[in-house]
This record gives C-alpha cells, sequence and structure tokens, in this order.
C-alpha cells in the first residue's frame, strides 16, 4: 500500500518537473535539456537560505524566486538569438547550459553531497504499512499546482495567449500578442514549477547535489513524451504513471532493471501511439 | 596550369613531412624522470562527476601529508611533489591521466581511488613496473592480479567475512541493502552472503544501482521490521537510507562497513547539531575521526586546521597512503631523486613487504603480506 | 578464352580505371590527410600519452560520423549512438576473452572481434531502425535515448559481462591501437562516402529534404531509414569495440547519456551533413577534452566543465543565431577560408575568366534543413567524369554559369 | 485516342471520422487523354489525388490503373506501378540540384539497378547507372528547357522553373499516368500559355495520359478533352469541356445564385 503511496508522491515530483519541459516545448517549440537544472539550484538555493536562517518557508519562498530569474535569464541569454535557428541547435545550447548550472554549482558547493533537511515530517499506520507524512504533502501540493496551472491556462487572458502561442506563432504574433513576453512568462512559470519540484524532491530524499538535476531531467522528459508532449494533463499522467512503476520495481527482485523497465515501457507506449497518451496527432498536410 | 601547380605543391609538402619527421624521432622507453627535482608522487580519482566526494577526500589527505613531510625538510634535504588528475571514475580517462603523469616524471603513486578506476590505473602501472598504493579500491583482483600493488584500507572479502560473524552472532531477523552498480559493495555482499550461508543464517537482500540511488522508500519498507540492516554501501546513499528509516518508523541497527565512515555529519542537523537519526549505528572502520590514539588525533586537528572540515575515512587513508611510501623510502634510504620508477618499486616492495615493517598510520597498525594485501586489527564504531 | 588470371587483372584495371577516369581531388583529401597523419605518427613513434589520445582521436571520428549518417543525411536526431558502442564494447571485449588462447595473435582476434561486435550492434540498429519508422523527431530522439539506457541499464546487470565490477580485459591490445583505429577510420570513410556519392546517398538526402515527395517518387522510405541506422550502428559496435580492446576495464559508466551527447556535440559543431566537419569536430573535441584534463589538475577539475559548456554555447549560438549571421559572414572561419580560396581562383583563372565558379547561396530554417550552412550538393556528386558522356568533347558541361557537372 | 481505359475508379470514396471528404466517384480515364478535375476549394479535388497515390487508403470502392486494381497499396508501390505526381505546394527536395532532383525521380527504374553495396563499393555497375542516368536527366531537362541551370539549387530557381521541375521529376518515374495538382497556380498569363504547351508536348512525347486539377477554367477548356466537376466530395458533371462547363448545375455551384 505505501509503495503506492511513495510511488504517487515520487510521480508527483516527476510530474512537476514534466510540466515544465511540456509547456516550454508546447509554447516555445523547445526541448530545455536545462530545466533538470533548474531544480538543482533551487535545491542549493534552500540549502544556502537553510543553513544562514533556518525558516523553512523563506527558504522555500528565495527558491521560487531564484529559479523564475534563473529560468528568464537562461530564456533571454541563450534561446532567444536562436529563436529562428533550428531545433537542434537549440538543443545543443541548452545542453551546454545544462553543463554550466553544474559546472558552476560544482564551483561554488563543491561536488560532495550535502544533507538539506526542510521540515521533519513524522509519519503515520495504515493498515500493516507506514506512510510518510512527507509523500502526502507532496501529493497535495503537486495536485493543488497542477490544478492552478491547468485554470490559469484556460481562464486567463495570458493563459489563452499561451494557447494561441503554441498554436501558431506567427498568426499569435498578427494578432498582437507579444509573442517574447508570452515565451518569457512561459519559461518563468516552468522554472517557477521547477522549484515546487525541487522542494518536493528535498522532501522526498533530503540531500543536494551537483548533478541532481541529470537523472529526474531525462526521467521527467521522458515522463513528458509519454503523456504526449504538449499536453498539460498529459505531463500528470506520464510523471504519475512513471514514479508508482519505478517505486513497484524496486520492491520487486526486479529492481536492478528498473530503469530498463521505464525506459522499456515508453518505447512500449510510443510504438502503439506515437505522439505519447494525449498527444496531439500533427498530420504534415500534404 | 591547374594540374602542374597542385602538382609541385604536393611534392613539396610531401618533402616537408618527411623532414619534419626525421628531426623528432624519440626514444620510447625512456626514463621520463631523469630530471626530477623533486620525488613525484602521482594519483588518478573521481573530482567531478557522482563519485567525486570520495576522490576529494583522499586528494585532501594526501596533499595533507606531502605537506608535513617537505614541512618536517623532506627525505633527507629533497622533497615531494603530488598531483591528482581527475578520472571521472572512467577507465579511459584514468588511462590519459597516467600517460600524463608517467610522462611528467612520476616515480611512485597512490593509484586510484574507485576500484574499476584502479585496475586501468593498475595495468597500465604494471607495464611500467610503477608501484601503487591504492588508498580506498578494496576489490581484491586489483592486488592479486599483479606483484606492484598495495592497499592501504580492507579487502571487500575480509570485511563482509567480519560483517557476517558479528551479526550472525547477535541479530536474527537479517537485512541488506546494497548497490549493484558499485564493485566495492557486491564485492562485500559477496562475501558477506557466503559467510552467512556457512553459518547457516539467513537474510533478505534489496538493492539499488547508479541510477536510482536517491528513494529508498520500497526498500526500507520492505525491510522494516528486521532488527538490524547490514549496508555494505558509501556513507552519502547510507546517510538517506537512515533518515528514510526514522521516517518509516524502522529502528533497526544500522551495520555498515569502512564506507559508512563520514555517515555522522550527513544526519546530523546543522543548526542544531544533534542527530536526527534515532536508529543504532555500527560500523567497521579503522579509522574514527574522534579516537584518542595520538597519531590519529594529531592528523585530525591538521585536517581541521588546514580544509576545517571534519576528515573521513577516506581522508585518512589517503594520508596513510602517502605516508607509508615515504616511511617506506626513508627506511630502505633513498636518495636518488632522478631514480626510474621500477627501481623505486622494487626498493619500495622490498621494504614493505619484510614482515618487520610495521606502518602506524591514522587508520591503525598495518603490514602487509607479499601478495600486497594489509592486515589491519579493525574497530567496531558505535554511536546512539 | 583469357585465362581467369588475366580476367582479374582486366576487373582491377577496369575497377581502377573507373575511379582514377572520375578522380576529383576535392574528394580524396580528406583520406589523403589520415594517411598521411598516420603514416607520420607511426614514423616518430610517439609517447604513450599521444598514442592513447590518437586511440581515442580515431575511435571518436568513428562515432561522429557514423551519427552524422544518421543525423545528417538522413535527418533523424539520434541521442542512443552510446547505447551502441555500449553494445560493441561488450560484446567484443567478452568474446576477445573467450577465443583469446585459441587464436594466438593479437590482431586477427581484434579483427574478428570487430566485425562480431559491429554485427551484434547492427542489429541492435535494425531494432531501433523500426521504430524511426514511426517516429518523428522529438518522440524519436527520446526513443533513442531510452535505447541506449536500456542496454546500459542490462549490460550492467548480466553476471558474465562482470557486473558492477565491469568486464577485464587482460589482453589489453596496447599502445598502437591508434594504427587499427585510423585504418578503420579510412574504411569506414571509403565506406559511408561512396555510398552518400551515389544515387542511395541521393535517396537518403531525400527521405531528409523531403519525405513526403520522396514518397512520391517511389523511393522506399522503410529500406533506406533501415539501412542507414544499421550501417550506423555498426561502426558504432565497431567503435565500441576498439574502445573495449584499448582499455583494461570496461563499465557501465562509460557509455552514459553524456558520452551520446558528445558525439552528437560533435557532429553538429562540425556541421550535420559535413564528413570532413565531424572528423575536424571530433579530433578537436578529444584534444580538447585530454588537454583540460592534464593541465586543469586537482581541484580546478570542475572548471573543466564550465569551459566545456561555455564552448559549446558560444559556437553554436555564434553560427546558428540568424541576428549575428552578418558578423558571422565576416569574421568566421569559413568566411576566411572562402576570401583566400577567392584570391586562389582569381589569380588562376585570370586568363580565362568564363570558367570562374558561380558561388550559391541557400538559407532556410526549418527542422528539417540543416542548421549549419554547408553546400550539401557538392557532397553528392559521384565521382563520374562528365565530360565523356556527351559526344562533342566537354564543352556543353560547363552550364552558363561556369559550374562543371559533378 | 485509343479507347483502352488507363485508370478506373468505381465508387472511390473516403471518410475522414464521419465526414465523407469524398464518395461514390466513377472516373474512365482513356490512354493519352488530357482529363480535368475541376471544382470550389474544398470539393475533394486534392482528396481524390492522395487516394490515387495512397497517402490516404479509401474507405470505399477500387481504382484500377490499366486494369490492375492499386487501392490501399503503398505509396512507393503505386508509383512503380506508374502513377506520378506533382503538389499543390511545391514540395521540391531544396538541398539538391536541379539535375539531383531529378536524378532522385529515376532512382527506381529499373534499367538503373544497383545495390547499395555496389555503389559503396565502386563497382562498374555504379559508374555505368550513374551515366546513364545523368544522360536521361539531361535529355529530360532539354525538354523543359531547364538544361542551363541544372547545377543551380532547386530553391534558387525562379517560381514558374520550379513548377516544371517538379513536373520532369514526376515524368523521371515513367509513369503511366501523370497527376497535376493546380500546375498553373500562382502564374501569370504567358508562363500559364507556355505550360500549356509544355503539357501538350509532355502528352504527344511520352504519350502520356495526364489527370490534372485547375481553377483556370481557360487552361482547362483549353487543354482537357473530358473533365469531372466535383462539388462538395461528390461528381456534378462529367462530360466534354464544353458540355461540362454549360451545365446548369456546375454554374450555380460555381458562381452561385
Amino acid at each position: 500500500m505505501s509503495t503506492l503511496i511513495d510511488g504517487l508522491s515520487l510521480g508527483s515530483v516527476y510530474a512537476l518537473i514534466a510540466l515544465g519541459y511540456t509547456m516550454v516545448y508546447g509554447i516555445a517549440k523547445m526541448l530545455n535539456f536545462a530545466h533538470g537544472d533548474i531544480i538543482m539550484v533551487g535545491s542549493y538555493a534552500i540549502f544556502t537560505t537553510m543553513s544562514l536562517c533556518g525558516f523553512p518557508l523563506v527558504a522555500i519562498l528565495v527558491a521560487v524566486v531564484v529559479c523564475t530569474l534563473l529560468g528568464i535569464a537562461i530564456e533571454k541569454v541563450a534561446y532567444k538569438p536562436l529563436r529562428g535557428a533550428s531545433p537542434l541547435a537549440v538543443l545543443i545550447t541548452a545542453i551546454g547550459v545544462s553543463y554550466l548550472l553544474q559546472g558552476i554549482a560544482q564551483l561554488i558547493y563543491g561536488s560532495t553531497s550535502k544533507p538539506v533537511t526542510i521540515i521533519n515530517m513524522g509519519n503515520f499506520q495504515i493498515g500493516n504499512s507506514t506512510v510518510r507524512v512527507s509523500s502526502i504533502v507532496t501529493l497535495v501540493v503537486g495536485a493543488i499546482l497542477m490544478v492552478i496551472l491547468t485554470l490559469f491556462i484556460n481562464m486567463t487572458k495570458t493563459g489563452r495567449a499561451m494557447i494561441a502561442v503554441s498554436e501558431d506563432r506567427g498568426a499569435a504574433e498578427l494578432m498582437g500578442i507579444n509573442v517574447n513576453k508570452i515565451i518569457s512568462i512561459t519559461f518563468a512559470i516552468g522554472s517557477a514549477l521547477a522549484a515546487a519540484a525541487s522542494v518536493c524532491y528535498l522532501f522526498q530524499i533530503p540531500s543536494t547535489m551537483p548533478t541532481l538535476g541529470a537523472m529526474p531531467g531525462i526521467k521527467a522528459f521522458t515522463a513528458a513524451v509519454i503523456g504526449g508532449i504538449g499536453s498539460i494533463p498529459g505531463a500528470v499522467i506520464g510523471g504519475v504513471l512513471l514514479g508508482v512503476i519505478e517505486n513497484v520495481c524496486k520492491s520487486t527482485p526486479l529492481s536492478p532493471f528498473t530503469t530498463a523497465i521505464e525506459f522499456g515501457l515508453l518505447i512500449v507506449i510510443l510504438l502503439v501511439k506515437p505522439t505519447g497518451i494525449l498527444g496531439k496527432k500533427r498530420r504534415e498536410k500534404v | 596550369m591547374k594540374k602542374t601547380l597542385a602538382r609541385i605543391f604536393s611534392v613539396a609538402l610531401v618533402l616537408v613531412m618527411a623532414v619534419a619527421t626525421l628531426a623528432s624521432c624519440g626514444g620510447s622507453a625512456k626514463n621520463y624522470a631523469e630530471n626530477n627535482t623533486e620525488y613525484f608522487i602521482g594519483a588518478t580519482g573521481p573530482l567531478t562527476g557522482d563519485a567525486s566526494s570520495y576522490g576529494i577526500s583522499v586528494n585532501n589527505g594526501a596533499k595533507l601529508a606531502i605537506k608535513e613531510i617537505n614541512a618536517k625538510g623532506g627525505l633527507n634535504g629533497k622533497f615531494f611533489k603530488y598531483e591528482m588528475k581527475d578520472d571521472q571514475a572512467t577507465a579511459s580517462l584514468t588511462a590519459s591521466g597516467y600517460d600524463a603523469l608517467y610522462e611528467a616524471g612520476m616515480q611512485i603513486s597512490i593509484g586510484a581511488v574507485t576500484s574499476g578506476a584502479c585496475e586501468s590505473f593498475a595495468s597500465k602501472a604494471e607495464e611500467n613496473n610503477l608501484l601503487f598504493m591504492t588508498p580506498s579500491a578494496s576489490t581484491a583482483s586489483v592486488i592479486s592480479d599483479r606483484s606492484n600493488g598495495f592497499r592501504i584500507c580492507f579487502g571487500d572479502p575480509d570485511q563482509g567475512v567480519l560483517a557476517a560473524r558479528n551479526i550472525a552472532a547477535k541479530y536474527t531477523k537479517v537485512g541488506v541493502i546494497y548497490d549493484t552498480s558499485s564493485d566495492y559493495s557486491k564485492g562485500v555482499y559477496d562475501a558477506f552472503a557466503a559467510e552467512m550461508n556457512k553459518l547457516g543464517k539467513s537474510f533478505t537482500a534489496k538493492t539499488f544501482d547508479a541510477e536510482n540511488n536517491k528513494d529508498f522508500s520500497a526498500q526500507v519498507e520492505a525491510l522494516k521490521d528486521c532488527d538490524v540492516i547490514f549496508l555494505p554501501i558509501y556513507y552519502t546513499e547510507a546517510g538517506l537510507i537512515a533518515k528514510m528509516a526514522v521516517s518509516k518508523g524502522c529502528n533497526a541497527v544500522l551495520f555498515g562497513c569502512d564506507g559508512f565512515d563520514g555517515i555522522k555529519d550527513q544526519i546530523t542537523n546543522k543548526e542544531t547539531g544533534e542527530l536526527e537519526v534515532s536508529n543504532k549505528i555500527m560500523y567497521i572502520t579503522p579509522f574514527d575521526a574522534n579516537s584518542t590514539d595520538p597519531t590519529v588525533k594529531s592528523f585530525v586537528d591538521a585536517y581541521k586546521a588546514e580544509y576545517n572540515l571534519l576528515p573521513d575515512q577516506f581522508a585518512a587513508d589517503g594520508y596513510d597512503a602517502v605516508y607509508a611510501i615515504y616511511n617506506a623510502m626513508k627506511a630502505a634510504n633513498v636518495d636518488n631523486v632522478t631514480i626510474s620508477p621500477s627501481e623505486l618499486c622494487d626498493i619500495v616492495r622490498a621494504k614493505l613487504t619484510e614482515s618487520t615493517f610495521v606502518f602506524k598510520g591514522a587508520t591503525g597498525e598495518v603490514t602487509w603480506n607479499e601478495k600486497g594485501e594489509p592486515t589491519k586489527v579493525p574497530q567496531i564504531v558505535e554511536f546512539n | 578464352m583469357t585465362s581467369c588470371f588475366e580476367k582479374i587483372k582486366n576487373g582491377f584495371v577496369g575497377y581502377f580505371g573507373n575511379i582514377k577516369r572520375g578522380f576529383k581531388p576535392k574528394y580524396y583529401i580528406n583520406y589523403a590527410v589520415i594517411t598521411l597523419f598516420l603514416i607520420i605518427n607511426i614514423i616518430s613513434q610517439p609517447k604513450t600519452s599521444t598514442t592513447t589520445l590518437l586511440a581515442n582521436i580515431g575511435i571518436a571520428i568513428i562515432l561522429a560520423v557514423s551519427l552524422n549518417l544518421v543525423v545528417g543525411f538522413l535527418g533523424e536526431l539520434s541521442l542512443g549512438h552510446a547505447g551502441f558502442m555500449c553494445i560493441g564494447a561488450y560484446i567484443g571485449t567478452f568474446i576477445s576473452n573467450q577465443i583469446f588462447n585459441t587464436i594466438g595473435s593479437k590482431v586477427v582476434v581484434l579483427i574478428l572481434t570487430m566485425i562480431i561486435g559491429g554485427l551484434v550492434a547492427a542489429i541492435f540498429g535494425y531494432i531501433v531502425g523500426f521504430s524511426a519508422l514511426r517516429l518523428k523527431g522529438d518522440y524519436l530522439a527520446i526513443v533513442t535515448l531510452a535505447f541506449g539506457e536500456i542496454v546500459r541499464n542490462i549490460c550492467m546487470n548480466i553476471p558474465a559481462f562482470g557486473g558492477a565490477i565491469g568486464l577485464k580485459n587482460p589482453h589489453r591490445y596496447g599502445n598502437n591501437l591508434y594504427i587499427v583505429a585510423f585504418v578503420m577510420v579510412l574504411v569506414m570513410l571509403i565506406l559511408i562516402q561512396n555510398l552518400i556519392r551515389s544515387k542511395h546517398g541521393r535517396a537518403i538526402t531525400a527521405i531528409r529534404d523531403n519525405e513526403i515527395a520522396a514518397r512520391a517518387m517511389g523511393i522506399n522510405v522503410t529500406y533506406y531509414k533501415l539501412f542507414a541506422f544499421v550501417l550506423s550502428a555498426f561502426f558504432a559496435g565497431v567503435a565500441g569495440v576498439l574502445y573495449g580492446s584499448f582499455n583494461s576495464i570496461i563499465k557501465y559508466g562509460d557509455f552514459s547519456f553524456n558520452k551520446s551527447i558528445e558525439i552528437l556535440v560533435m557532429v553538429v559543431l562540425g556541421g550535420m551533413g559535413s564528413i570532413n566537419g565531424s572528423i575536424i569536430a571530433a579530433a578537436l573535441i578529444t584534444f580538447i577534452n585530454t588537454f583540460l584534463q592534464n593541465k586543469l589538475p586537482g581541484d580546478l577539475s570542475a572548471l573543466r566543465l564550465l569551459v566545456y559548456a561555455l564552448i559549446l554555447m558560444v559556437v553554436v549560438i555564434f553560427n546558428n543565431a540568424p541576428a549575428l549571421s552578418k558578423y558571422k559572414d565576416k569574421y568566421s572561419l569559413s568566411a576566411l577560408y572562402k576570401k583566400i580560396y577567392a584570391k586562389i581562383t582569381d589569380k588562376l583563372y585570370a586568363k580565362h575568366p568564363d570558367k570562374k565558379q558561380a558561388i550559391i547561396k541557400d538559407d532556410s530554417a526549418s527542422w528539417s534543413s540543416i542548421p549549419t550552412k554547408i553546400k550539401m550538393d557538392e557532397v553528392l556528386s559521384t565521382d563520374i567524369n562528365t565530360s565523356e558522356t556527351l559526344p562533342g568533347g566537354n564543352e556543353n558541361d560547363i552550364d552558363t554559369e561556369g559550374k562543371r557537372d559533378e | 485516342m485509343s479507347d483502352k481505359i488507363m485508370l478506373k475508379t468505381e465508387h472511390l470514396g473516403i471518410t475522414f471520422g464521419g465526414l465523407k471528404a469524398a464518395q461514390d466517384i466513377n472516373l474512365n480515364i482513356k490512354e493519352k487523354e488530357l482529363y480535368g478535375l475541376i471544382g470550389p476549394n474544398g470539393a475533394g479535388k486534392t482528396t481524390v489525388f492522395n487516394m490515387l497515390t495512397g497517402v490516404y487508403k479509401p474507405t470505399t470502392g477500387k481504382f484500377y490503373l490499366d486494369g490492375e486494381d492499386l487501392t490501399g497499396k503503398s505509396e512507393e508501390t503505386i508509383n512503380k506501378k506508374g502513377i506520378a505526381r506533382t503538389f499543390q505546394n511545391i514540395r521540391l527536395f531544396n538541398n539538391m540540384s536541379v539535375i539531383r532532383n531529378v536524378l532522385v525521380g529515376l532512382h527506381n527504374q529499373p534499367q538503373f539497378r544497383c545495390s547499395p553495396f555496389e555503389s559503396m563499393l565502386r563497382f562498374p555497375r555504379h559508374f555505368e547507372n550513374e551515366k546513364a542516368m545523368r544522360d536521361k536527366a539531361k535529355e529530360l531537362l532539354r525538354i523543359f528547357g531547364l538544361e542551363e541551370e541544372r547545377n543551380n539549387l532547386a530553391c534558387n530557381l525562379p517560381y514558374g522553373k520550379q513548377r516544371k521541375l517538379e513536373i520532369a521529376r514526376a515524368l523521371a518515374t515513367n509513369p503511366k499516368l501523370l497527376l497535376l495538382d493546380e500546375p498553373a497556380a500562382g502564374m501569370n498569363p504567358n508562363e500559364t500559355e507556355e505550360l500549356m504547351e509544355t503539357v501538350r508536348k509532355i502528352r504527344d512525347e511520352f504519350n502520356m495520359t495526364i489527370l490534372l486539377i485547375e481553377h483556370d477554367l481557360k487552361f482547362v477548356s483549353g487543354l482537357c478533352d473530358e473533365i469531372t466537376v466535383l462539388n462538395f466530395g461528390t461528381v456534378l458533371a462529367q462530360g466534354t469541356a464544353e458540355e461540362a462547363l454549360n451545365n446548369p448545375e456546375v454554374v450555380k455551384a460555381y458562381i452561385g445564385n
């Protein structure tokens, strides 16, 4: 039972990260490989504020602000000049930014992993399995943020402008939408979600290191693609699914092959439905 | 017209190439150390990447030892030079690091930090008969396959056997979590499992690997009601498992090996300073940071003064590896700075494998058999 | 009835006759440069550190050019190239450990394992190729990435492959592996360049330019996609075998996701669709990695990651940012090369001005186009001497703008 | 004009999830005939083309080329059987020169058979093939007056010439039936005139059966022997050009009352 709940909480962490990927891909049509490392920066922001002053809430706030500014800065410096260039060039720059963030973190904090505990939460018993309060908190926080995001996208004016930009950037520009502003907002929201993801991540795994963002980044990207890249609910489903499978695999004797099973699942889903579970079928007009 | 021009140009090119090659042919097996002004001790270790915390600790320990030796006037007037190349624990970077060091005049080395990299380092060192005293590569085959290999820390097998005997004696429900992607962890676990079967004791084993070494909820959940969990892993993952055990309400004893040293600062709350983990923690280790033994105390104080960090077992091993080489060279009173690596290797090996030669370092007293395996008196540290 | 010896002789004469007649120095420069480079190094018996560097460069070139076949010519992004290398390395080393005592000489073992390792990797290439038939762009990228991770995870856990400790290779090939590596580079260059410069090469590039139109022209898209993936996987496997026989131990960690990215970066920086570009980029990046590793000892090594990242970003942004294109034409390396080339051709053609070659400008920025501006067309010439084809000599092989047929 | 039927479609139709894009289309095109397919935008003309070339699989009905049933086959097999097409929005291989575009068209011709391994190892067959293909391509380009620009990149050609290149490339696959999708779209009057001349020349020189979609009624009536008018996916009128164009139904559909 608790493997399920742990799986769901890990899944909601992946979902939060995947949301960042899907939004940036859906609207700015580019793969932000550095998204995983924004989480690492968020966790280091929490680590520094916790060691300076002990208030968890202040730390979370600082993390969100730092990540959002970082997201916008990356977009302005690394991706805006490449707006017209081929998507592959943008992909390589994103990889460059990702290595840059890891290098800087390693220089400042050294590459040893540092323990970070935000709030010590107890646990409670359900049947014979104990469930950690932090998993429940992660689930709840994840759910709330996803609901807020979907509401924001569908209800508010900027949200609809985002959908317009994702449908057809050229037409959106003609309709007087300032595309650059919208893309910066997308990166800002994506990075804020990454900050939230880093908080939930630290609930689960109380330690941070420079390469923290690499593996979760790839797994969240896989989740976003499973769910259908570009669709917000898709990212949530993909993330949760991946989290549960990872946790279930780990408790079975198959656990050395967990990564192989996860990525195997991705290939199977994509071959059955090439654009992911909720992905839109984009047919090239002949 | 164009054809003739191309032909002249290509002939000229070949001529130039021929002249260049004749001028620059160099001999092969030459002693790169002939113009050394100091003894050169080399090493490779992971300074970036996931295993970098172990590489950096060994590097700090070794640098501290070199600083102290040079401060005391070096070896009859001649000083020591030390350098560690970053190998990210991969075989190819270890190989290129070793070549760079060897051609810069390395005469002796403390090998590589991780077992995988040390295998690559050792096989290249064997070709040049260069001695290496690895501080932490504990896989048995790194030393046993060749004659120029020595080691400071315990070998995997004897740690596994020792842990099995201790656990089998005191506890009934036994759980194990080990890392399938780490050669150290697997080596200790295999010896442990063999010994436990010999003693007729059963245990349940759970695994993780380098890609999933952060979230241990599934593993801890499965071993929740064991009285002891044996963890042949490094302290970073051990700290996470300890915290997970607390949040899962499991209060089994956490039994570790020499990789556990350093877990203390992983589980102490930075502000309040007291431990966040209530479980009893025991681990086999040759090095205890707060032991009262004078050599250990002087090392710990010097390390804290130098890096204002508490030294972990890796730092102690690095420190001892350099001192072991220094003591052996002093006992054999080597004084030729430009001695070739293989000559120095034979001298130091002869000295180290003498039954009378005992080295007292931060990690306790050590003697070496002729295979290069250390024999140490183990202590079991306990807290909580 | 000419004896069979005669037939063979004529066959050879005919074979090399064709090549001689269609010989254009421009396409054989990279062969000449590499053979010369190899001969120089063999004569000068380099130090062990240079032989290690050369071997790594040779392996990197094979990987970069084989990935270029898929990414540059077929236009399909593959992030799992290290997975094929991992298969090649493990299979190669495993087999060489088994058969070494039966076959004494290292060279024979190496050649045998290279073929077997390559073929096994090619089979996996076929499997990945199938997924390329249904998926495009980002989705294919993630599937290839997943493939790389799966292969690595499985190789790590197979007990026969040495599990976590890694597969030991007691019969390390030793220092002159770089000779075999560069010979393999030449073999691969010959095969891949000849493939590209033929009707099959045109078919593959047609698929990249416009798959719908290629299908409508009756090109069997499935066949060519699989062919490209299988060939590229074969050479990646061979590179893996070379890597395995060069290092005394191989661990699953050597073939991580970062390795695939490193190879992709070599292809993109060298210019997708340009084989010489991949060769130069592969050599350069391997050199920078080793150079930084030596020059930044101890704790500065974190700087290496930083320097690598900065080089990456600056070069890619400079090359591809549309806003910088006017600076790019003025200051970039290729602009310099064009100026020198223009000066030389002016002097040479001073006597017959009509033959000066027109420089064609093409630029379009979409997923299917090539980010860096390489004159793809020249790469596709097919080594035939067009002067003979039409009666009346070779006057009408140069069209109005003075461009000679290729 | 022999009366052998080159292309026969029986109740050809396709529905995209409920939307009947085209239904119950019956065409009988005789050999060497110039057949027109006209109708207002969205009448399903290009959909019929896509069904004939295998891009879409028709849901109802069948179509036969020279008596052979090709319904539902893949685009490659249909092209090998002898149907070549041009596209509404030009789809050339932009990074290749003009002559290479045509060479790609010649790829599957039986007389140029050569396996990839033969090309890789530069066997004699590779050289013979390449020379023969080049000659054939040059002839084709000469007919279309593109021979001078054969080494320029396809994307550098002016619009009219790009259209002609696309037709030349389609002819290179040596088809029995040539489908032209709005060849005269976006052309000024004398370019259209020139194109009509070229189409006639193709039909006579290559004795090719041609089915074309066009909005320019002057182009269609001047060129086509018979035409079919489509409206909302169904056949409105069939017959010779004058008959169909004066049919009150067609006039109503086009001009609207």
